[in-house]
């Protein structure tokens, strides 16, 4: 693997900053009226919020295509948006709603939409790596060129299916982007106590895939890193591995009251903040005016009152629906 | 005599249990700094340190199985898994290690080990963090499995459960967390005993850990109904108190099951079968069972709600067992 | 009409289903080069090459998983887990992913997968791999779960699990693999319904997998008796054929239910609940029940075959019911 | 981690050679005779043969005291009898009498001995790892200066567990010898079919633990690397790793008719017999006369035939005795 110090090669054009701006601010607004609608009781059950790690889900995402498969993490809002799962659909699945993604049967840690090849939203840690790898398993005993980008944070190292599936994917040469989401801490554990070796990329080189470590709160570094390994995954190489170095702003679960972090860590951490390093470099290059970014923001605040008024329009689902889908109904096993 | 929550209670036991005893010490994910991911041991690194309060990172696996193996170095340890539903990860090392090896090595060796998981549903997480698998514990001989459903039981139980030279699996509900009650005087719950939690004469309702509180209130609109409805907490999971059901049944001649799990294969089957084995010329009806509805657990309000048990269906089915309703 | 061994009965089966549809593979431990643990996959490396009979590392966890995600990618794969006692280490994708998707997504991703493993004791294989847990995987909304007790039904039941679009777990006893029968032209087992094995009027002995032949060797003692026993064969365990046996049961008023698990919380004992429920007028008895005893399996023969449910175990209880002894 | 091509420093005196060579030669007689036994059904179930690994165990356990602790597989006679557990209880086990080192109820696979800290016995694969990782843990908080060696085969890196068990001793810094008996086939599968990079010792120290390769057949340079290691854990330098490079001459069990190796293969191996190895090497510096080994032999096959008429005489369990010790006798829990 290579470790290299992450600074990005400002390649992208004006058009394409502006896309990944757009997105990584309609996260950060959707996430933050969730906390609002979350206080207000519309949103219950276990929440994650993204805000912080932006720039991850929408460099990946941007370097796939939609022939392409996800797979995620309950911590992911991001990764869905970021996909192209429509934000009303996110928020009438927090609400519980029929129409959300997965009919609200799902809420937060739970989304889902066949459409986008977004395969959730699964919340048992590490449970996620051996669907990423059987479903690159089916895409390569096919001859399809699609690859699968699997999120996974960095406490999932630690799960033993993260061993399991890395060996597997690097044996049988899949197409699996492992995307490791690395923002120092599993609920309220940093990395230095849960990993003997902390060096993320390294660990996964020692399976004998390439592996590199990126700046995560840099989205074209983590656009031009995903595309080098997309490129390569779909070419027939095998897997490969993304450490992406990030933090999360916030506490863990809307019930966590981040007692274990130094509040000065906290705030060396939102010097980077993804969208504002962003800003800059745009205003930097002369491609970002305060007018340009304020329309962007009343325009995403705009999609997050949508959203939020497609959820509250959405019915419940019936209570007789409760045992549709356990099996297909395609042949009614029970 | 004192008042505090569930959560409090668990965590004086486990306080109380590592001041009296240097071989006891508590492992898990996020059980110190974090303090918990329910809270439970919010302090405690504080007062024993980070050797005995010590945070694991998540390999469930790795961990229960050290918990085993410190339980046959000598040590008395408790492991918390988060919940239940993450314990699959560590079945193997129950099943395989901790409740075999006594047997298995001809009565060489012991697993003296306390593995606390939270359980069950209510608080809209859905199908991954909501369900209820105490009856597979339950069906493991090597183990025994109890399930605090008061505040007093919660104080009580985890010391009888150090005591037992053998593995105990303690299940929370997770719903009881936040519930106040009195504790009496610290002192070790007996566990081989079930509960009457409400003597009555005219149907056995039968509930444990989360499903007590659903019984009791069941019984309070029973009795509005006229009928006397007796509550029955297991406490104990593995082994059974057969003898309670037993007795309270011949007196009741009618039972309901209540119980969080899915039905098909559940605890509340077993109870039936054994009841009706063991006083089927005393019963005036099949015993009933309420369970969880068989599907995964979802996460909108209304779908959870209709997929656990809840105390007016369990009034209807004991309404329907004395005949109330014809 | 052919005579095979279940070991061939499952190869042929596996076979067909490969030769039928190219989205089938088989994969796990072993099963290629060497021909799978117990011989079932022998030869089919040689006509399907490595990528669809192919061999995994030791990784329960992953390779089911990665079974999981190719159904979901289009495929039908054949997961074989050696035995039940290490499927464990897989459960969590298996009741977390499997059972799970269709619901939590809404309908939106099924997962047409099939899990063959062997189960249950009888071959001195000691206390990690001989247990029958059929009962845990028949406790999970999602799965259907089926048991092939004759060669007929080795033969037939796969395509049958092919072809549904939801997850399919297959139970081969250990104990059949070498059992020869006769099989009729090819065609997919109808899983809906138990079957009568064998029709009586004294008694419904009802077992599954490796015990319909002990039921088999308990009705033929008990005819020495002069009582008729009747042997139900579950065939699927999820969901289970209420109608049969309660068909049965009203006809014979007598049950006995013979199950290699432990007793406590078993499938047996959900068997009697719901016979108990459905038939309760019908029974002159309580439902009767022959599991293994609540121990880890031991080696020595003299134990293991005491730990077993044994023909003549059966035969008592069914005595008793039916009051022969008094 | 450092892998060096193991020539054995020949340290070992000629009492200690032969010290060696009577154990590793007790192993193949007794399993010689269980081959036997087998074919006549006095010995049943799965059974696994150690032949040809005998320097591994016999090299390991040299280097430990009776304070330490060994977890090992079902592959353990070697284990058992290196570790001194007494052949009469042994061979009594696996005739399935209450004599046997665990009553007769664990057999072959699942031998047991309190007074030698022979903690199994453990027929999952790396289902020892983490109970080694425990009794380590337990002797780490209470001071006590014990090295527990755990002992467990290539396939079982594979394993989730292993992983799991791996970075937690190395995180705790835990006195745990991990020996990876490599004998490069884990049943039919070869180790470059299992895993995606076969250099175990590499594997292993990814996780920031000291791991060697050693000549696994070479009982002298066994005990070298044994020793070393074990002063190094003693001392409480963590964790170590032992990748032990050897070969089953035998097939996997009882039941495999070994059609997945090459002949040639197992014939090349063949030559390098730790027995014959060690003979020659002995030979060489005039440490053993033809006269002495003949000797040797009938000694420990004069053990053996003891082992197996102790086996014969001991009684069976009553069935009776069947539910004792489901749960200790110190309380009736059932
Ligand atoms: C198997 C399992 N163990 C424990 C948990 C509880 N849990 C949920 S999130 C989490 C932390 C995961 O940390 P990481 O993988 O770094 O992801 P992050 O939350 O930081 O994005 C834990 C312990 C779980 N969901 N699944
Ligand atoms: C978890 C688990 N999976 C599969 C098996 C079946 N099995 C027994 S031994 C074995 C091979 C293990 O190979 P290795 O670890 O290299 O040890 P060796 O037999 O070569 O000594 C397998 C697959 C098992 N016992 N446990
Ligand atoms: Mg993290
Ligand atoms: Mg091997």
């Amino acid at each position: 693997m290579t470790r290299t110090p992450t600074v990005a090669a400002r390649t992208a054009g004006p058009g394409q900053r502006l896309t990944l701006l757009r997105r990584m601010l309609l996260i950060r607004r959707f996430e933050e009226r969730c906390v609002e609608l979350y206080s207000a009781a519309r949103i219950r059950g276990f929440m994650h919020l993204y805000i912080g790690e932006e720039a991850v889900a929408t460099g990946v995402m941007a370097a796939l295509t939609p022939d392409d498969a996800v797979v995620s993490t309950y911590r992911e809002h991001g990764h869905a948006l970021a996909r192209g799962v429509s934000a009303d659909a996110v928020m009438a699945e927090m609400f519980g709603r029929v129409d959300g993604c997965s009919r609200g049967r799902g809420g937060s840690m739970h989304l889902f939409d066949a459409g986008a090849r977004f395969y959730g939203g699964n919340a048992i840690v590490g449970g996620g790596l051996p669907i990423a790898v059987g479903l690159a398993l089916a895409d390569a005993l096919t001859g399809r060129h699609a690859v699968t980008a699997c999120f996974f944070g960095d406490g999932a190292v630690a799960e033993g299916e993260f061993h399991e599936c890395l060996n597997l994917a690097a044996l049988w040469r899949l197409p699996v982007l492992f995307c490791c989401e690395n923002n120092q801490y599993a609920m309220g554990t940093a990395l230095d106590r849960a990993q003997a070796v902390t060096d993320l990329a390294h660990r996964a080189g020692s399976y004998g895939m390439t592996a590199r470590a990126v700046d995560g709160m840099d989205v074209e570094a983590v656009v031009q890193a995903a595309r080098q390994a997309v490129r390569a995954v779909r070419g027939g190489h095998g897997p490969r591995f993304l450490e992406l170095q990030t933090y999360r702003f916030r506490a863990h679960s809307m019930y966590d009251s981040d007692r274990y972090r130094d509040k000065a860590e906290i705030a060396r951490w939102k010097l980077r903040d993804p969208i504002e390093l962003l800003c800059a470099r745009m205003r930097g290059d002369g491609q970002l005016e305060a007018a340009d970014l304020a329309g962007l923001d009343a325009a995403v605040t705009a999609d997050v009152d949508a959203a939020v008024a497609f959820a509250e329009r959405s019915p419940a689902e019936p209570v007789t629906d409760l045992t549709r889908f356990v099996h297909s109904e395609r042949r009614g096993t029970r | 005599m004192t008042t505090m929550t569930y959560r409090e209670a668990m965590r004086e036991a486990i306080r109380q249990a590592m001041r009296a005893d240097d071989r006891v010490f508590l492992m898990g994910e996020d059980v110190g700094r974090y303090g918990g991911c329910f809270g439970v041991s919010l302090g405690l690194l504080e007062e024993f340190g980070p050797d005995r309060i010590r945070d694991t990172p998540l390999s469930e696996s790795a961990f229960v199985g050290a918990g085993i193996g410190a339980a046959l170095g000598g040590l008395r340890p408790i492991v918390e898994i988060m919940t239940v539903n993450f314990s699959l990860l560590a079945l193997d090392q129950i099943l395989n290690n901790a409740a075999t090896l006594r047997h298995m090595s001809g009565g060489q060796f012991g697993v003296p080990l306390v593995i606390r998981m939270t359980t069950g549903g209510g608080r809209q997480l859905a199908a991954q963090h909501s369900h209820s698998l105490e009856v597979w514990y339950a069906h493991i001989p090597g183990l025994r499995v109890v399930a605090p459903a008061t505040v007093a039981d919660a104080r009580g139980m985890l010391a009888t459960a150090l005591a037992d030279p053998d593995p105990v699996i303690v299940f929370e509900h997770g719903g009881l967390y936040n519930v106040s009650g009195e504790v009496p005087d610290p002192s070790p719950a007996d566990l081989d005993r079930a509960a009457v939690r409400r003597p009555g004469r005219d149907v056995t309702l039968i509930g444990y850990g989360g499903t007590v509180p659903t019984a009791l209130a069941a019984a309070d609109l029973l009795a509005a109904d006229g009928v006397d409805a007796e509550v029955i907490d297991l406490r104990t999971l593995r082994p059974l108190d057969d003898a309670t059901l037993v007795a309270s049944v011949s007196r009741t001649h009618h039972a309901v099951v209540v119980d969080e799990g899915w039905r098909t294969g559940s605890l509340a089957g077993e109870i039936s079968a054994r009841i009706t084995e063991q006083a089927f010329y005393e019963l005036d009806a099949p015993v009933g069972r309420v369970c969880s509805a068989e599907v995964p657990m979802p996460y909108a309000a209304q779908l959870e709600q209709a997929a656990l048990p809840q105390p007016a269906a369990v009034r209807a089915a004991a309404r329907q067992l004395v005949g109330v309703d014809g």
